[in-house]
């Protein structure tokens, strides 16, 4: 039994709330991501599940047992820190094999595992270095390692990828995520990174100034936001948000941006709704296109497999997303359409979603 | 019915007991044997010797049967014994009369000196040839203007060691030398001080002529009397008033470039004549002790005219009874035993009561500021029986 | 490491680095340079204005002096051991828990009680020589090394506190953290982590228990006889009243440091090491 | 079970880790404290083979009030005090800065650090005393063969040189366990910083200013509060070297207390001055830790 | 002037060799990253142009002129550091301000700077803060804003952004990017997300164990990538691997991947290579259709706009990048295609590309 639950947590640090009346059910063998811009609490989160910090109000309970008051050791679960926070006088295997020891277990037992989890994280010709000796992202592998060297019941990350290159934050997810299925072990996964977040789990909180804004799988998300601030925080490129009006049309409503008027077929706005809202269009929504609604070109961006090129039209500035390097120079003119099926509406004032 | 007896003293070469210091050590096994007794020694180097006492004392308690005591009778005088009486009367007889007199607190006698040790002259026979000056100074004219015509060559016509004002050899002490060559004397029949005198002016400004005349200017900064004694020894000063004890390292080539250079004399007289200090190493006996008996007997034997006289000669510790003094042995090997003897014939109080640090240490500490020139001899004076008044008032 | 190669390109800088070691070395070394030639000189030869340095005057006869005929001096250097040893192991493994846990440990009024710890050493040892006597005399140990070794206990265990503690302070709290959720207790992360990473001022505290335990000197006199007589109070024996044997007294002084100096050469490295960069990059 | 918070749990542990420290100084110290603070109100006598107190309330202080030497000795004691806080701190600051060049990392030097302060207080003073002897000490002979002074200097003579030359033994003695200390804090400022600072444009002596000094406040409050505290208590150079001579120029309330104590067996009055020193120093510690106290975290709403 | 020259640059960490022969010119008012794994000597190589290291070898120019005696003020650098080196004992306003201090700027002035800075980075409520009391991203954040608030002949940037969350990071991105547009400032970049640098850069270096492999804009790299280990280290997902063989056919040459054959047009191989090679290809370019190769769905990851879906196969596993989110269960029996004219051949042997 290790599901984690979380009930009207609060923490502040002296008269500074960090977080606010957080609930959250990870259920056993589940992978929750909590995810959250820069400072919004996750961190401090990840310690009072971990037994780090004590929560200001509220319970935390693992297995269905309120572990408030118990030791992170008799919680039974390990942690990946942020900040890497390794031992400055052990080397790297020592480092690996620590808790293991503190586990009593056996020297050879020790080694072997420490053998295996240091080949899996490519940290074998390292083992015998000092943390200082180490590049930043091979620091981050020792304390992920420090992690994946024990079976507890509960793991904990936080931000383990931060600071690993592309293509081994990729294979680390993989290797995370089959751990996970292999083991089935409750993971609550602490990152910035929305499409870490949306590739790993299988639900994710969205937190926003201590506060859980959303908790839903990635497809719920990022495909119906409950609010302005998730569909922002969604989606890279982000989502471009537009002012606009609602007006009930003839079947649905209508909505009207910058000129563009859009049917939104079958949508009723909810009563006191409106009329001022924000429409958020996904890049990949926006299609470039001989004709359409006119635009300039302001900045172009490849990222490889698709080039986010930034248009300025009457309505402010789009993003759209356009498979492959397109040759555009900054400043040529353009047209461009915006699916009215995929556009999400939320309401100006309280950030809330319509549609 | 063996017992132990618990002897403090301090380490040599300072004057220490036979088995500590290498003479007699023969004799003292025998004794030991005979009297069944074991002598445990607790010696201390000189300098911590009054401290280890006051702290034993301070908090109750005097673990010692016999202990060295120099000056120091007065003030620890309740916790000691008053044996003299008890001594076999042919030794007190041998003993100089005067020698009790530091010992001897309200009427009663509490040690017994073991080494005659009077501050004589000591000179550089060499010097003084070399200045034509062949007899050494009788008088205190005399000995301003040898000091005078001494002072030559990178030479100081004398030396002494003014650093430390208090005690027995401190900077009061030897004033208070002077103090009785002028006729003075520190107290009143009542105890009061009574030497805001012209005696005590002058023996004050005999010292201020003196430095004047061609004293080393380091004896202000000289503690200890070592300190002073070295300038002599290497020839850099000819003229120094010193304890018979540096007669014996003065004759050591180690550590003396003076070896067989060096002479002593009376000091010399002032208006009432020569006069000395005495340094009062004596013996005594702590009321706490289980066998005053045998403590005595120790003290006996220490004072046994066999013992003494090796004293002398083994140790060039100078003996206190009469006889030995005058033992022709003792004054081939020692000549300044006849030097000392006649100092002897003079006064040589060192005027201690049981505020002797405290008194010596406000009278020095002015000495010293009219030594230095910032206050006049009558001011300082004045002021130092002013202070030592305020001390014995305290004191009740 | 490299980054000081880097930046000491200096030339100017260097050469003052340079001129600022060797004066640091003419500084530390010269009065002790002095000590040991005179310990190896006739008195007569040191108190002549300049001093004598021709060959005849230099001797090892202080040495042989101080070693053949004053036993004592191998017994106090056996003594000041025992003495020091007991009151640094023991300051250190009792002091260490207790600065950890004043830095670290939320322990109640943690500031309160470290200032009233140092406190202790603030009322100076004289005022409390005669009733410290009284009460070893009355438990009838005067003259025990190990009641010396106490005493000197009570005096190194507060500064060493002080010392440790302000490193304590300083520790990432990360560390700590990892090391809990690694299953390390409180006395495992203080025994696995904190201790480990504070050599350098492990290093200190201990070579100033050491130090002081070995030198200190008044406490040693009121409290000792003969046989728990420690080197300092040795060494002092050659002060007398109307001598002093400073020849010798240099020769049994240099002796007596020379275990210092042999611990210092032997833990030269312990004394200060850093473990700066895996710290703070952690 | 154990079963309390994270917090509380340390809490426990904490006061377990304190306390055989606080037994021991607790068992060893509290009565010497004590009774110190009490015979400061005792005027204590030495009578027929014992010894007598007996309470005189605030006398012992009262007289101090007008006692000129006290006067003198508190006098000296702060100069001397101040003195040397500021140059033990300020030398042995230079000292660790200057081992922890990599030009000064040769293990030759960290012995050499321990040497002035491995010999023993007693030796080292009549050692001084040798050194800096009018007639025939080494220093004039120094000085006089470089042709610095024409002739032997009497450098205990007049109060000032006197004063001087005892402070600058007690921090020559002093130095290297500050020095120490500070080495030890240096080995814990982290390289980035001065990076950081060095890409910022500081010199050296900015990133001395802005990142060494900084970040070893606390070794410095320890090595400020520690020397403060030893400089309270000279004595073993006084008592060889000046006697608190010439004319009480050099006596520091320490040296009287233990002349009052142990010359005079005024104990009384003698532990009375310890306990102004004692009240002196606790109040220079606080305002020293008060003074070097790192910044709150500065949280705005 | 203030382009930036490296000319056959050592570094060696006593025996480990970190740099190798590096030569890299970035032009004057270039935006150049140096991109790659972790350990690879990125930080190492941007410290000697710093003037933090000194270059075992080599020679190092900063407009022109030979720098590798001259100090950081000298060369006019401003960088920010992969792990923050806050000053712990400053505000963040001290903090900020520190280096126009040390310039002797007046008060007012810096003060003026120095909230600007703020206002920009989202800093302006924390300006009174410790270090110590900020979050991660916080911190990062104002180590930015130290390189910015002085403005330097050259930027340099070692993983600035790494621990920002998404939004932030592309705005910030957008940022840098614009502040170079701005000021024209010579900006030479480190960073291990290929995306990012894609997205930044006007040329991208691809460091591979201390050794430049390529060095082209970010198109050249992503589409005609000089080596195998390039071609890897850029793209998400990452590009997939499959051995064959190379054939000559008759226009141009065939290749064969487990039982699959593609024509290559207009292909001539080099003489002396092949015949076994591997191919790449790039997520984006195989699609799902109803007919083609057979293949499993192993896992299934959405991203948002695409959802990767790794294909198991007879010649091993591939992965199929497709828009929006597909509902396809692991298992599932599947049929893709793959484009012959994105096809990248490699030689097995030295790993250059073919094709
Ligand atoms: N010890 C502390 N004292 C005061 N405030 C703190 C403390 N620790 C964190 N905070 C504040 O609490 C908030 C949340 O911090 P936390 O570390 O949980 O953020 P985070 O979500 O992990 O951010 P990041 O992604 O940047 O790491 C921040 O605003 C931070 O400044
Ligand atoms: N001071 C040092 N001593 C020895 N080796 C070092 C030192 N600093 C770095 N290294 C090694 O040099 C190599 C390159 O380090 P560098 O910090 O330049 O890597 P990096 O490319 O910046 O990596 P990351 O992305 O992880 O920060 C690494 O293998 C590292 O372990
Ligand atoms: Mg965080
Ligand atoms: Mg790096």
């Amino acid at each position: 039994m290790s599901q984690i639950e979380l009930r009207h947590v609060d923490k502040s640090f002296g008269a500074v709330g960090v977080c606010h009346d957080i609930n959250l059910t990870v259920e056993e063998g589940e992978f929750v991501t909590l995810l959250g811009s820069s400072g919004c609490g996750k961190t401090t989160t990840l310690n009072m599940v971990a037994g780090l910090e004590d929560p200001s109000k509220g319970d935390i309970l693992i297995g269905g047992r309120r572990v408030n008051d118990l030791s992170p050791v008799q919680r039974d679960v390990a942690m990946v820190f942020q900040n890497y926070a390794l031992y400055p006088h052990m080397t790297v295997a020592e480092n690996l094999g620590f808790t293991l020891k503190m586990r009593k277990m056996a020297k050879p037992q020790i080694a072997e595992r420490v053998a295996a989890v240091a080949a899996s994280l490519e940290l074998t010709p390292l083992l015998e270095r000092l943390p200082s000796a180490l590049s930043g992202g091979q620091q981050q592998r020792v304390a992920i390692g420090r992690a994946l060297v024990r079976e507890p019941r509960v793991f904990l990350f936080d931000e383990p990828f931060s600071n690993l290159d592309a293509s081994l934050r990729v294979k680390m997810r993989a290797e995370v995520k089959q751990l996970h299925q292999q083991l089935g072990v409750t993971t609550l996964f602490v990152t910035h990174d929305q499409e870490e977040a949306m590739s790993i789990s299988d639900r994710i909180a969205v937190l926003n100034r201590g506060k859980v804004e959303q908790f839903g799988t990635p497809e719920e998300i990022y495909s119906r936001p409950a609010t302005r601030y998730v569909a922002r925080f969604i989606g890279n490129p982000q989502i471009d948000l537009v002012p606009g009006e609602l007006e009930p049309g003839a079947d649905g409503a209508v909505l009207r941006l910058a000129g563009v008027a859009l049917t939104l077929p079958d949508f009723v706005p909810p009563p006191g709704a409106g009329p001022a809202v924000e429409v958020g269009v996904r890049p990949e929504h926006v299609r470039l296109t001989e004709a359409g609604i006119p635009a300039k070109v302001q900045l172009v961006q490849p990222v490889g497999a698709a080039t986010h090129v930034v248009l300025g039209w009457e309505g402010g500035d789009l993003i759209a997303s356009v498979p492959g390097f397109v040759h555009l120079s900054v400043g040529a003119a353009i047209h461009f359409e915006i699916d009215p099926r995929h556009v999400l509406v939320f309401d100006a004032q309280s950030g809330d979603r319509l549609m | 019915q063996d017992s132990t007896l618990g002897v403090f003293g301090p380490l040599p070469p300072d004057p220490a007991p036979p088995g500590a210091a290498k003479f007699a050590g023969a004799e003292f096994d025998a004794w030991k044997a005979a009297n069944g007794a074991d002598v445990k020694y607790d010696l201390v180097a000189w300098p911590q010797l009054h401290d280890r006492m006051a702290t034993a004392f301070a908090s109750g308690s005097a673990p010692w049967d016999v202990m060295y005591n120099c000056g120091w009778v007065p003030e620890f005088e309740s916790f000691l014994l008053p044996f003299v009486d008890d001594l076999p009367k042919e030794l007190v007889d041998d003993m100089p009369g005067s020698s009790f007199s530091t010992v001897t607190w309200n009427g009663k006698r509490y040690g017994a000196i073991f080494t005659l040790s009077l501050l004589t002259l000591f000179y550089n026979k060499e010097h003084l040839d070399e200045a034509g000056l062949g007899a050494p100074p009788k008088d205190w004219d005399e000995f301003l203007r040898y000091t005078k015509e001494l002072t030559r060559d990178g030479r100081y016509g004398f030396v002494s060691n003014y650093g430390d004002p208090a005690g027995i050899g401190g900077t009061a002490s030897y004033w208070m030398a002077f103090l009785q060559q002028a006729g003075g004397t520190m107290y009143a029949e009542d105890g009061s001080p009574a030497f805001n005198t012209e005696a005590g002016v002058a023996a004050l400004q005999m010292m201020i002529d003196l430095q004047a005349a061609g004293t080393d200017p380091g004896s202000i900064s000289y503690v200890g009397i070592n300190d002073a004694t070295n300038v002599l020894l290497s020839g850099r000063a000819s003229m120094m008033m010193n304890w018979p004890f540096m007669w014996k390292p003065a004759q050591d080539p180690k550590g003396s470039q003076v070896v067989g250079k060096l002479a002593a004399s009376v000091l010399p007289a002032g208006p009432a004549g020569t006069a000395s200090i005495d340094g009062t190493d004596a013996w005594t006996i702590g009321k706490s002790t289980k066998d005053a008996e045998k403590a005595r007997k120790l003290i006996e034997f220490y004072l046994d005219p066999a013992i003494q006289k090796k004293q002398a000669l083994d140790t060039g510790w100078l003996p206190i009874r009469l006889s030995v003094l005058n033992d022709p042995d003792v004054q081939a090997t020692m000549p300044l035993a006849k030097v000392v003897l006649d100092q002897a014939q003079h006064p040589y109080d060192s005027f201690v009561t049981p505020d002797y640090n405290e008194i010596s240490q406000a009278v020095g500490t002015e000495i010293q500021k009219a030594l230095q020139g910032q206050k006049t001899a009558a001011e300082a004076i004045a002021e130092a029986e002013t202070l030592a008044s305020a001390i014995i008032a305290r004191r009740g | 490491m490299s980054f000081a190669s880097a930046r000491s390109r200096d030339r100017g800088f260097r050469v003052l680095v340079v001129v600022g070691l060797i004066l640091f070395v003419v500084w530390s070394a010269a009065p002790i340079l002095w000590l040991i030639v005179s310990s190896l000189m006739q008195q007569q030869a040191l108190i002549v204005q300049p001093p004598d340095f021709s060959l005849g005057n230099f001797t090892l006869e202080n040495f042989t002096e101080v070693i053949v005929s004053a036993a004592a001096l191998g017994r106090g250097i056996l003594n000041s051991f025992i003495v020091a040893l007991f009151s640094t192991a023991v300051a250190l493994v009792i002091g260490a828990p207790a600065a950890y846990a004043l830095a670290r440990l939320a322990v109640p009024r943690a500031n309160a009680l470290a200032f009233l710890v140092l406190a202790t050493q603030m009322l100076p040892g004289i005022a409390i020589a005669i009733p410290l006597f009284l009460v070893i005399s009355r438990l009838g140990l005067i003259d025990n090394v190990l009641a010396l070794g106490l005493v000197y206990l009570s005096f190194n265990l507060p500064i060493v506190i002080w010392i440790l503690r302000g490193f304590f302070l300083a520790i990432p709290e990360g560390i700590e953290k990892a090391a809990a959720v690694d299953g390390a207790g409180v006395v495992g992360t203080f025994l696995h982590i904190v201790l480990p990473i504070s050599i350098p001022p492990l290093g200190a505290a201990a070579v100033f228990a050491f130090v002081e335990a070995w030198n200190e000197f008044f406490f040693a006199l009121i409290l000792t006889r003969q046989d728990a007589q420690t080197v300092p109070l040795v060494i002092a024996q050659f002060a007398g009243q109307y001598q002093t044997l400073f020849g010798q007294m240099m020769a049994a002084a240099a002796i007596s440091i020379a275990p210092v100096i042999a611990l210092a050469i032997i833990f030269r490295n312990q004394i200060v090491r850093g473990f700066a960069d895996g710290m703070m990059k952690g | 079970m154990s079963s309390t918070s994270f917090e509380r749990r340390r809490r426990r542990a904490g006061l377990l880790f304190v306390a055989p420290a606080a037994i021991v100084l607790l068992a060893i110290l509290a009565y010497p404290i004590v009774e110190s603070f009490i015979l400061s109100t005792q005027s204590v006598r030495l009578v027929a083979g014992g010894v007598t107190k007996e309470w005189n309330s605030f006398a012992n202080y009262i007289r101090l009030a007008g006692d000129e030497t006290f006067r003198r000795a508190v006098v000296n004691t702060m100069i001397f005090s101040f003195g040397e806080v500021a140059l033990v701190v300020s030398i042995g600051l230079a000292v660790a800065l200057l081992l922890n060049h990599p030009l000064g990392r040769w293990g030759f030097f960290r012995i050499m650090l321990v040497v002035p302060w491995a010999i023993a207080p007693v030796a080292n003073a009549v050692l001084w005393k040798w050194i800096l002897n009018s007639n025939y000490g080494i220093l004039n002979g120094l000085l006089k063969s470089l042709g610095l002074i024409e002739y032997y200097q009497v450098w205990l003579a007049r109060p000032w040189s006197a004063f001087g030359f005892l402070l600058l033994i007690d921090v020559w003695k002093s130095v290297p366990f500050i020095a120490l200390l500070l080495l030890a804090g240096l080995q814990r400022v982290p390289q980035s910083l001065y990076k950081a600072a060095y890409m910022d444009g500081a010199g050296r002596w900015q990133a001395f200013r802005h990142v060494t000094l900084p970040t070893m406040r606390s070794a410095l409050a320890i090595a400020v509060v520690l020397q403060t505290i030893w400089s309270l208590r000279v004595f073993e150079i006084i008592f060889v070297l000046t006697r608190g001579g010439p004319a009480d120029a050099t006596v520091l309330m320490n040296f009287l207390a233990y002349r009052v104590t142990f010359n005079f067996l005024d104990i009384g009055y003698g532990a009375a001055i310890a306990n102004i020193i004692f009240a002196l120093t606790f109040l220079l510690a606080i305002t020293y830790v008060w003074l070097m106290q790192p910044r709150k975290r500065r949280i705005s709403s």
